[in-house]
């Protein structure tokens, strides 16, 4: 039996959805349960929920063999994992945004961007040369120009909403994220016909 | 303020020191019915022997500091690239093939995986030098498959073999630059199906299909058979005829189910 | 005018009563409207609601003179902040949980501590020299032992149930956490009188 | 790889570069006229130098590495050392008083505040070295004072003043161990009125109330007295009546709006 | 213990150091007037930059020492590196030529020489970006010329000219491996006219013997004569054209006394 | 470049290797039959420990770094600090007596003595912690003596056993200030006795004759009588007495040859 | 006018006599005179004598624009000099010599090889991989393993007569040293003429 | 029995001179013999000769157990070696000396010192915090500051003609050197009588 951590919230409804398109059921009682570990119909699969930052954890010690999980969180994460399937859901935007769209020339002295996710907006900013200060707030980024805490920010977009209601404006685009099938490396080697059935099996349906 | 131990840093006491002793003793015990002589190598050595010897990426995960003429050092994050320079060098002249054995601490400053939470670890291992072909590969896997037999692991673990020339005979074929070469192994290490597509597709080439099906690239015989089928180039032909016969000689002594072959394991590479 | 930043959620509500009770008084009205910045009905102060892992960089950023966030935000954050005031609302115990009482001494290897309070975990039992090996989560830590992720975890309590109902009992208490009025170095020097009529205000009602 | 920039580094570009040249050009003329003589120091020093001048925990913020012959050095974290050390061997024939000031860049690895973004900062200052008392003390907050009045910033800044003898005063008064007294000092430094209290009650001496009310360490004249209705020994009154004689100094030069005393600034100790 | 001072670090107290700030000055506004803007750039910067910008040997001198996350750091032994990497990255899209000059400290832990006794020195310098050609060449010479002579040491000093490219196509005609090229260029560098003659004389070509002849390699036009008369390689003569047309700019703005061409100058190759 | 091994590293091969283990097992299976527990420690460790455990001086010859939080580590120059703290922490609790064994490599940067070559050595040794008295001391000399006799080496070795009580409680009765006592250590350290009697000169004080014969200091039982004719301090007459009931425990277990009493051994305290 | 700096003793005597062959003479009464610097006949030269081990040390310091000395001592002292002319005189070889020729592969352990020239012989021993034991020695280094300080020398050979009468033979050689012409960078630069025809003189009669 | 290194030259006269005071006595015939170890007359001593620079090398190494030397020496190799008795003889100073008696605050910019105890001269101007560039030289040391390499030097001075007859003059007395009788550690402990028969006979006559 293979265990996969599922990502809770936004990702949850449509990894399930297509885990059920692909047969792997498990039915709405079982997801209301609140028990710790559910099993599919097939009794193939037992899937754990845990918060969305967590599932490369779970992964990458072993405790899930898979994980369904943004490429938002994985490349915030760095974690060691092996990434064999886009599942093309949860489609959104790692981007830079800021009140002004010419932030980047206009900004004098140094850039302050608040985010949650400082691995990627330091990778960014190195990788093109622009030193920068990076504010890691844990929530309500969008909030931190208008408080003048930060000149940009670097946030998820799915709709653009949020940013529009708090007068920022997308300044570039940093990656596009969807929800990905995560393995942990020695479940790979030692489950290799499960974890290859999964694979093909999800294949089919993205 | 010194109550506390450094990350990644543990203390081994009684049973857990024994245990280790005992492993390694049973270790050694086998590679010496082998014929292989234990060597201790400096804990302590040139940083640049480590760059050259495990590629940069993973040499820059060493402790790393300057010796007394300025020269960095690092602590040993790896005892191949030591025995190697010594059979290189110290006995050049020494009739091949060498045979040497080890166990020894091994460290990284920064580890590779949140999982792999100690940094400093116990390397078991053993080289076979000046000597190539199927024979000495075997040799080598059945020494490892004793070991783990007589530490009753052999049901827990899977050795992975693989020719990184398949990998090469690819990268040559299509005639990659070093940042190219370096990105297409990192790809086909995480198996980054979605990006290994992407970035295959504008080659345009059929031998690059080989490693953009992630779940082909690992299991048994069939590996093989599915790899002939897209790679035409000859270098990466005679890897996996070498491997082929490796694979032979392992069912021939019965060990299939020890050992898994893994073509998209490239991450020793850089 | 001081601007006082302040986490949302568990705090918000005892911390706006405990403003209140000291003559500062904002309406429900404006706390629901949803605005950045809400100024209370004296004038004298401006307020901004932020997650409560960010009152610190907020406070210390300066962009709040200061801010009433819980002991373990502080801990785990490390801020450098002035602290005059205990507030003593939203008491609640910072403590290490385990499956069973005596793990501590049951635990056969590294023991592995999940939380999403790693400073205060790793200065907890370094202070002890006991290795252990640290897996920070975001959230559910209390899932982790069950899951099979850690031996313990460090994590906040207030009421024992979530610990009861997943089958954890307290190892040992680390701290008490309350509420703590916090103050930007620099605003207490420029500030001096605003923020000492402040601390004079509070400390009445405490 | 290399188009990064390490954390807390930045360039300055044209305007900014010629701000601070600006502001160094200021500083150094007002503190030549006032005979201050210009030092350079060196940028990499023995860390020890750093420990015995700024304290533990402030030297080991800095970056630190080994020299040649494997003793520690530090990026200097900070000119004051080096200038009394200068002082006191290289100088130690001169007449006194020394008059020495200095524009040079600082380091820190780690900072002290998520706030404090830059590793590397530029430090101005000087040192009036050889002669204590009220005069003394005041040449050097005129100095500031003026400083800050060409740079146009004496309405957006506050020169905290104090005497660390009131403290030490009462430390020795309560008799405190190394360790007390150091957890007495990250006590006042950070106000932590709730702590304060229950460390200070333990004595159950007037003495400790005077630390243990932080609204009352800061402020204009008014802090002096309110330290004078709690403290009694010999040690921390005359460290008051120092700072009450170098007010009045700073009161007959109309200078008290840009000046506080501040009782709990104990953060350069250690 | 702490009153000693680190090997090669020393103090500039008074007219000494009023003597680095006049300079500093003068440099500065001689490069104002040919509108070239100051940076200052980061003290502590990524080791892998310097040996990108200055070739392992030389890099290998700094300090180094790890950051927070593992990374190998160098205290700046060179401004240049930086600047390129700022001009290509954060400026990449502003418009060209960019003018830059800059006066900093730089340092190594190992120096070339015993001669060479401080570890800490100031760089001064400029770059003139986005633009080749004698017009810019020569733009970058008149400035130096301008500079020394404002500081009086036109006469006490002498500016050497090159260009590596001779070098680089007598090496390339000879089709050196990466080690041929390196150990000719030591050889050339320090005119080891034996062991030259020994290592050219293995290619038997006309070519060689270009560099054969130390004396002949430093002097004023007649030294682009001698060359001429043994290298006929394209890559070597577009280069001496160029080193001739410089020249002659030279001579027309009669600074040819201040200057010296030297085609043996490859010390900062690698 | 990389056929070089750094200064004081070595390869053991082969015979070298084997020995090393053979000498490893048969201290260790002593060790067990004292009831000995194996413990492995970290062999990286924060500078600090050191500093603590075995005194600056020593200390300070090991192999340092930073780790990713700034805090100074070391490569671990001894064992006993980390076994000491691993006692006072982590096994506070545990019932006493502990006794603790290990084999582990040791390091040091800069070795004391040019005649020491290497920098990197094994440390075999034990620990016997929370239990004192001459039962104790005897029980370790019995346990060192017959490890040396197992190896066939106690016709070579010689084991110097003191009592630094003896050094303290004339230090203490001398009343130096910390240098004073640093330089007299030294000064004992080398059996300076030029320097020793000059130095003792100025206190003119009987007890300080003791230390002032270094002829004296090392012997038999001898060494104590004449100890007991110069000391008459309270501490160091105690010291002196356990001495005595140790080695009168020697000699009934008629070890003497191997032993050797030295009361200048004060190369340890810092 | 140019300062050569000369190595006394037995490289002097050859030096001498080749630059009186090039027409740069030094009477013997100047040479004897013991003052400390001469020069020349033609007024163009000025000599200095010092040991040759302070050679290279005079010649980087500029104090000597030139200096005449064997390259054993240029090898040991890693000056950074130019070195544009072998003199061919004071021939000898730097050599491996033990009491065994076969030393190198019967000496048990780690071998300790006694010098005077140890950057040279951790060099050689460094290249080839074979970690030794360099006992840094001022003098009399062929009484070293004799006496059993060392499996091993390196040193200068000129007749082999010193290694026979302690019985030692080569192991095997290292470098062949010869006087050479040094020159200062900077006088390269600043005196290129000078410099220039002092080179072509020698050359003559090399 | 016990060896003992003796430095050959100037020290080598006065050590065999007390020696022979003390009944060990060697014979002239022997010493001329150069022959490479000598036995004393008694049988009980071994002497070898060696360079004075090297004696400290011979007996750290354990080669001789004991050894006489000045005190110069000892404290320019920073040997690790027990020195139990002062021998009074050779008795000559170390000092700084300059042509100017004020150098030390006459000289501008960094002081350059040239020596061939450039560990001394390090301690020694590194105690008083007076930074210096230090040129070693291997010998002829008073010769540097007329040849303009050097501002002051730090030799030995036994009659200081030859300072004199070099224009220097002492600025200042860095220590007193005189011959030391120095004892390997290990053949302190394991050859503890003779080693204390020695010190004893010479201690006698001192």
């Amino acid at each position: 039996m293979i265990t996969i951590a599922i990502g809770k919230g936004r990702m949850q409804e449509s990894a399930l959805a297509l885990l059920a398109q692909a047969g792997i059921g498990v039915s709405d009682d079982a997801v209301n349960s609140r028990r710790l570990a559910l099993i599919d119909e097939t009794g193939q699969y037992r899937f754990i929920f845990v918060k969305p930052a967590d599932v490369p954890v779970y992964v990458e010690h072993g405790i899930a063999d898979c994980g369904i999980v943004g490429r938002d969180v994985l490349l915030e994460s760095e974690a060691d994992l092996l990434l064999p399937l886009d599942l093309g859901i949860s489609r959104c935007r790692i981007v830079v945004a800021a009140a002004d769209a010419d932030a980047m020339t206009k900004v004098q002295g140094m850039i302050r961007v608040a985010t949650k996710y400082s691995q990627i907006a330091r990778a960014h900013f190195g990788s093109r040369g622009i030193p920068v200060e990076i504010i890691q707030l844990s929530g309500s980024v969008e909030l931190a120009p208008a408080l003048g805490l930060a000149d940009m920010i670097v946030d998820l977009v799915e709709t653009g909403v949020t940013l529009r209601e708090n007068g920022l404006t997308v300044v570039e685009e940093i990656a596009v994220s969807t929800g990905r099938l995560v393995v942990n490396r020695a479940s790979y080697q030692l489950k290799t016909e499960e974890v290859g059935g999964l694979i093909k099996t999800l294949e089919a349906v993205v | 303020m010194t109550s506390r131990i450094p990350a990644g840093m543990r203390y081994y006491i009684g049973a857990e020191a024994r245990l280790r002793r005992t492993v390694e003793d049973v270790a050694m015990s086998v590679f010496e019915g082998w014929n292989y002589e234990e060597v201790i190598t400096p804990s302590v050595d040139y940083y640049d022997l480590f760059e050259q010897g495990m590629g940069r990426t993973e040499a820059q995960r060493g402790f790393r500091f300057t010796d007394n003429d300025g020269r960095l050092l690092a602590l040993r994050p790896d005892v191949t690239s030591s025995v190697a320079r010594m059979a290189a060098t110290l006995l050049s002249e020494r009739p091949r093939p060498l045979r040497f054995c080890y166990a020894a601490p091994v460290f990284r400053q920064q580890t590779q995986s949140h999982a792999e939470w100690r940094r400093e670890n116990t390397q078991l291992g053993c080289e076979l030098i000046g000597v190539g072909g199927t024979a000495a590969d075997l040799e080598v896997l059945r020494l490892a498959a004793e070991i783990l037999s007589r530490l009753n692991l052999q049901s827990r673990c899977c050795i992975t073999i693989n020719n990184v020339e398949v990998f090469n005979g690819v990268a040559a074929h299509l005639n990659l630059t070093t940042d190219a070469r370096e990105q297409l192994r990192r790809l086909i290490d995480t198996r980054a199906a979605a990006e290994l597509q992407q970035f295959l597709q504008t080659f345009n080439d059929d031998e690059a299909v080989a490693f953009s099906q992630p779940t082909q690239l690992t299991g048994k015989r069939n590996v093989l058979e599915a790899a002939r089928r897209a790679i035409t180039n000859a270098r990466s032909m005679a890897a996996l005829d070498s491997l082929e016969e490796l694979w032979t000689g392992i069912e021939s002594l019965g060990l299939e189910s020890s050992f898994e072959i893994d073509l998209g394991d490239v991450s020793s590479l850089d």
